[in-house]
């Protein structure tokens, strides 16, 4: 069902947790649906992200992208990471089952989210 | 690694006598039994008297045995045929909220062809109520179909009066029984039901075979048509091998259902004890009308699939109701009938016992799961009591 | 004493290659591929490879395979389900006389549903005739149903020119191939049909599962409701070992099938000569669009079971079109369809020769054979010439 | 599907063949339905069956039923041979499958329409 690299994820999680220090804060999903993703960032002053973690509940495949997203964008500036795609998520992990394709794969929408609260932070 | 199955109410290994009981049928004994020279013949014979032993273990006559491709095949006969049969009679069916989408899809199917269709609704045990059957049925109804046992809670429904309800109103009464049998006793005297589905594979015989009981007398529309096979009623050449391994499966599965009875039950309840002494975990179903060897729990604020995963890593295998288990958004719709939260629907866990679970299976579980959880919960972003 | 099966085309002994790809999945592989632990996505993964082997067998694509109970599941769902999905379209279907009772009941329960059937007739050969089918079409025409070859007769139908006249009026077109697959080519793409239907059992593999070929983008209304196997088209927890033994057989026979048309034609044709010599017997269906193990023939003044009972007893399996085997007064449709009299029809003889037949078989059929036709037509009150 | 003694009776079939010196012949069924039966009989002064033959183009069941009947009734006066029935022919037989009961069980019949053939015949 899951590729190697989700499962991976899946059981070793990168960049679980809390972040005390966000400066952006991001969260997607419902717990109707099963699925809910928040994401944790630290932004510093060259708009860079030097830090991200994230909270899931949600099934493997929503785990995996949520652990996936952190790798690729800590250390990208923001600029870069809100342009990340779903699908780009999921193509890094080498392919999620079809059924899971729209439902648990959520981890750029959270990301932008955390990114838009970020800038949000920043007008304040 | 160890490797624990605990989801038999997906479908069980097939027994030893079982598969023995087939390995003729798929090699020398190859007859079509509707050829009538020594071949068939043979094949014929064998076939008889697999149905006269089905029969004997469910307390009904041969003739009211018809061989089907499992479960969902004997469901739809019973519901579309009854449809087709009594259309003229009434127009109106009644089912429960709990059903196996085999009987619930087949049911709202009918409903967009004109029947109308009463979903009975059910307590948080996942229990039917008699009066609210008293309640809905009307002159009009031409069935009842509502299951002997559920598959995701284990919940067990009271057959016979509900069927003396139906009876009174001169309805039909089908139950679909793919879970109960050879757990509890199912008995077609006993239980007065006019129409009884089963499944081999939920019984430790083969996938792909299953029965359609209907009671003598009782005339069923046909869902497809074909040659003459079973009186008529289910056309295409016999599966023999898959008939002769749930004969021999099913008539061991009912001799031994008191022993199966308590040897399940007592792993049940150690491992709904010590599931349910952990913190933020609640047993779904009923506590005492429940299958021997169902255990569903909620595990809060963990969602159900990433659960199985994990214990699947453990060597464990098991279900949940998580909608993410079925590729939809909603979760069980069982569950949901209950009147469980999103949440605690999203994070139910189905363990379903076998005749080869050990106590040292249940402990092996216990040992394992509270990490499990706790690796998840520290995840999770739900906090405790979210809805 | 000798035995000599020649009732192929009623069922196929199971060869032994498929046979042991079943028994893993009678035994350890037990996993239902719904389930999403260890042990189900074990037995998902192998149905979708038996899947992709048996959908290039037919040329198709995997997604175009759906697994049936047998080859009469798949005829009604190629009917039925065009009927519904497409009655906002048309009411009117196409089907030939000479059809399999999968095929024809299935129209005619349509017929008595407010559907227009076509029944066209067949030749003395029992061969359809394009141009009567574009005689007949109309654009309220939603489907043709057409046999890619006879069961009885073995009678080769034009599929080709069929499928194309249905679809120049914008008709799907099914054909149900379950005698033809192993024996002559058949590729989907070649025949371009959008519906095509096959049986394990007919070519070595196991009995109780078939399949429906549903062309990419054709849509099929469900015949029955549960769950979401076979994506949504035929629910029920998938026959597994069933499954694997079917692609295992259907690969090897498309691939041997070439060479198993040599050995068979060159045997059939030794048979009808050595019949068609004897007195008063003549060959049914076509002499040359026939399948190559097919012979049929009629003895005159003799009746079809009787006929059955003394080969029987000679340890020589065959079958018959007599209306006394199938327990109806009526002998063979086809036959009739074909314009043979009453008694040529009861006294009808199939011989479905298959892989282990040999020569000497022949030979043997061909040594007492004439002792017992001369028996029974001693025993006969019936004139040389009767009707 | 057969019992043994219908199978015995046709494999060995008791009577067979026509009697030239036949005062009595009944034919039933029709080729229409695969089944003809003819039996001759030699009805003697005592109005006793004192010989019996028949010919039959049938199944197994109606070659087994008329080898029957000719032992039934050989020998028996024509006034107890005539209410001898389809039925007891098939009991004798340790009965006949379901479908076979109606269509190819007519042996009886032809026996009451050779007695009946006879009986005309004394009266011309
Ligand atoms: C032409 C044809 N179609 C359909 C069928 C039905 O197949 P099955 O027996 O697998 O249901 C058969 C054989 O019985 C057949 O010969
Ligand atoms: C209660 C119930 N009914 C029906 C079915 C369907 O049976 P089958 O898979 O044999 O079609 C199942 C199992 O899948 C079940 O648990």
């Amino acid at each position: 069902m899951y590729s190697e690299k989700v499962m991976d994820h899946f059981q070793n999680p990168r960049n679980v947790g809390t972040l005390p220090d966000a400066n952006g804060v991001g969260e997607v999903g419902n717990i109707r649906c099963g699925d809910v993703m928040k994401l944790y960032i630290k932004v510093n002053e060259n708009q860079v992200i030097e830090d991200i973690k994230f909270q899931t509940f949600g099934c493997g495949a929503a785990i995996a992208t949520s652990s996936m997203i952190t790798e690729i964008v800590k250390g990208m500036p923001i600029s870069e990471a809100e342009k990340v795609s779903n699908r780009q998520v999921a193509e890094e992990l080498d392919g999620l089952p079809p059924v899971k394709m729209h439902c648990s794969n959520l981890a750029a929408d959270a990301l932008k989210a955390a990114i838009e609260d970020y800038r949000q932070g920043q007008k304040a | 690694m160890r490797s624990i199955y605990l989801d038999h109410a997906a479908t069980t290994p097939m027994r030893q006598e079982a598969y023995e009981a087939m390995i003729p049928y798929l090699t020398e004994k190859f007859g079509n039994p509707s050829s009538i020279h020594a071949f068939g013949r043979a094949a014929r014979k064998d076939v008889d008297g697999a149905r006269e032993r089905v029969a004997k273990a469910l307390n009904a006559a041969p003739q009211e045995i018809f061989f089907t491709s499992g479960g969902t095949e004997a469901d739809n006969m019973a519901i579309l045929g009854t449809a087709a049969q009594l259309r003229d009679k009434g127009k109106h069916i009644i089912t429960s909220a709990v059903e196996h989408h085999a009987v619930l899809h087949t049911c709202e199917a009918l409903a967009t062809q004109g029947y109308r269709l009463t979903m009975l609704p059910v307590d948080k045990y996942g229990m039917v109520s008699p009066s609210q059957l008293a309640k809905a049925i009307t002159d009009e109804t031409i069935l009842v179909s509502i299951m002997h046992a559920n598959n995701e809670v284990g919940t067990i429904q009271p057959i016979r009066e509900l069927a003396a309800i139906a009876h009174e109103r001169g309805a039909l009464f089908h139950t679909d029984a793919v879970q109960s049998l050879g757990n509890i006793p199912v008995d077609v005297a006993d239980l007065q039901v006019d129409l009884l589905s089963a499944s081999a594979h939920k019984l430790y015989g083969p996938k792909g075979v299953g029965l359609l009981y209907v009671r003598k007398g009782t005339k069923l529309g046909n869902i497809a048509y074909g040659g003459a096979q079973e009186r008529n009623l289910r056309p295409g050449t016999e599966n023999v091998a898959g008939i002769m391994g749930f004969a021999r499966a099913l008539e061991l599965a009912a001799a031994e259902q008191p022993e199966t009875y308590e040897h399940l039950a007592a792993l049940r309840d150690k491992l709904i004890k010590g599931l349910t002494s952990l913190p933020a975990v609640s047993l779904n179903g009923h506590p005492q009308q429940r299958l021997p060897g169902n255990v569903n729990v909620s595990i809060e604020r963990v969602e159900g699939e990433s659960l199985i995963l994990s214990l699947d890593m453990a060597g464990i295998a098991v279900s949940s109701g998580s909608a993410c288990t079925s590729g939809s958004l909603e979760p069980s719709h069982v569950l949901m009938a209950m009147g469980l939260s999103h949440q605690k629907a999203h994070g139910s866990l189905r363990f379903t016992l076998g005749k080869s679970t050990s106590a040292a299976d249940i402990d092996y579980v216990l040992e394992v799961i509270p990490g499990i959880i706790q690796r998840l919960r520290q995840m999770s972003p739900v906090q405790a009591g979210q809805e």
